[in-house]
């Protein structure tokens, strides 16, 4: 068991470089802000690996807290890019 | 139309007390869990943020609440100096004395001062960080 | 009123996030609550009539796994398109016809469609919705209007009306 | 090992494969919106996958129950982002690719 989750946590890990590889590449500034997005959510599940082999409570607080502040920043590059001001 | 749209005001509603929630409870459960006052604190002016992103920032009353988060961002900088300072006249000559008596380790009310300070100073982060974001957009209104 | 139910909710959230019943919890649980319920209940605004009867709840669980078969058969739908060499995708934006009133349940509908087979909602005007969907199978209006959110309108609609 | 575990990490697994499938598809597909598609669907039900095999790895106690409550967070917040960041895009002035065959939202943005 715990093998297979020390292998399952090295791929989750590993598609984190997906998400580098389009914020590099990006052509557009959308492309790159999609990456970033997408990134918060794979650390989220690598939050939940980590809770599940050790068995620590407080692992999930961070992820819960990871997907808040994950989704005002996007909200807020989503509100940047479509050319309004912050407070409007 | 003010705001963004329809959909994001809509969910807004939905998360956004659940959100100031999850900083409350970060901040009391500081001497327990990581996190503490400033993750708190933080997490909480994402509360804000977010309805001032998703209304526009004539939902909050602008100006008057950058004033208040202003006043209160001193008072609990200047309550965490009282308590500092109640500790270095109490037990000792000790500044930042914990002077309550602790409790059973795990209870939710135990450490003694410690949970004050992380109420005090996550209020203190959560209004600096909104005085900040609210700085921020005014000085984008004015410069156009 | 709504400020009684936020804070019912609110207080039951603080339970399970917490999870454990010692009086010390509740009390601080309870004041943390009627903070939260003084800052930010003016922008709960839901009808809560509705909260009360039961047959809304099983409606709920019913769409609950509808919801979840569909979910699972779009993720496999879009990884084929993903691993598949030639990429079989013709991408488009349609316009889709709601029939939903209340706004919760179009916001729902909206988030339903951003989890399903190859479609993910742009913007809500009025009463239309525009889809970007990554395989266009027909150009007629209505076999595309039934075929995206036919299936979820109908529990959506003795859920939410 | 016995069966919780083992479902638990059949969970686990399937979670991991969607999670590939919607990087891969971030990186081969040819415009934002495709990109916006496969990677908010994909990823967004791995996670939820991860996240519900702690429930049945340790059954109702806290860390079960915080799982659960993390699941609709997740699915509202990455679901309205993506919606953001489409609306956006199209404001931003981005086309939509060369593939694409239909567009009606062109006419409510002239």
């Amino acid at each position: 068991m715990s093998d297979w989750l020390q292998i399952l946590l090295y791929i989750q890990i590993g598609l984190v470089v997906f998400c580098l590889i389009r914020v590099i590449k990006g052509p557009t500034v959308a492309d790159r802000m999609v990456g970033i997005d997408i990134f918060g959510v794979l650390v989220v599940g690598i939050c939940a690996i980590l809770a599940i082999q050790t068995g620590k409570t407080f692992i999930i607080d961070i992820g819960i807290a990871w997907i808040i502040l994950s989704f005002i920043g996007t909200l807020t590059l989503a509100k940047y890019l479509s050319g309004k001001n912050l407070n409007e | 139309m003010n705001g963004m749209s329809r959909i994001v005001k809509k969910v807004t509603q939905l998360l956004v007390s659940i959100i100031f929630m999850y900083g409350v409870y970060i901040v009391t459960h500081g001497h327990l869990t990581p996190g503490g006052g400033f993750a708190g604190g933080a997490i909480i002016v994402g509360a804000f943020a977010l309805i001032i992103l998703a209304y526009g920032s004539d939902a909050l009353k602008l100006h008057k609440e950058e004033a208040g988060s202003s006043a209160s961002e001193s008072l609990s900088i200047l309550m965490v100096l009282i308590l500092a300072v109640i500790g270095f006249f109490v037990g000792g000559m000790v500044f930042f004395n914990n002077y309550l008596p602790t409790g059973v380790v795990g209870e939710l009310i135990s450490a003694g001062t410690v949970p004050l300070y992380n109420i005090f100073i996550g209020m203190e982060v959560a209004a600096a960080l909104l005085t900040i974001f609210i700085a921020l957009v005014i000085f984008k209104e004015e410069s156009k | 009123m709504r400020y009684v139910a936020l804070f019912i909710i609110l207080l039951l959230f603080w339970l399970l996030i917490t999870f454990s019943l010692t009086i010390e919890n509740v009390i601080v649980g309870a004041v943390a609550a009627l903070l939260t319920t003084a800052l930010f209940g003016k922008f709960f605004r839901h009808n809560l009539i509705k909260f009360l009867q039961p047959q809304r709840y099983f409606w709920a669980l019913v769409y609950l796994f509808v919801f979840t078969w569909e979910c699972v058969k779009a993720n496999f739908d879009v990884a084929y398109r993903v691993i598949h060499p030639a990429m079989p995708i013709k991408p488009g934006i349609v316009r889709v016809k709601l029939n939903l009133k209340t706004e919760i349940g179009k916001t729902i509908l909206a988030n339903s469609i951003t989890m399903t087979p190859g479609t993910i909602s742009v913007d809500l005007i009025d009463d239309e919705l525009y889809v970007h969907w990554i395989y266009v199978s027909s150009m007629d209006p209505e076999v595309y209007s039934q075929k995206i959110a036919g299936r979820f309108e109908n529990y959506i609609k003795k859920i939410f009306e | 090992m016995n069966l919780a575990e083992t479902i638990s990490l059949i969970l686990i697994i399937i979670g991991v494969l969607f999670n590939l499938f919607g990087a891969i598809g971030l990186v081969r597909l040819p415009d934002v919106y495709n990109r916006l598609q496969s990677a908010t669907k994909c990823v967004t039900l791995g996670t939820c996958s991860i996240l519900l095999s702690l429930l049945i790895r340790f059954g109702f106690i806290d860390i079960g129950v915080k799982a659960l409550i993390a699941i609709p967070i997740l699915f509202f917040a990455s679901t309205v982002g993506a919606h953001a960041l489409a609306r956006g895009a199209y404001k931003n002035g981005i086309e939509l690719g060369g593939k694409s065959v239909k567009d009606d939202y062109k006419e409510v943005e002239s």
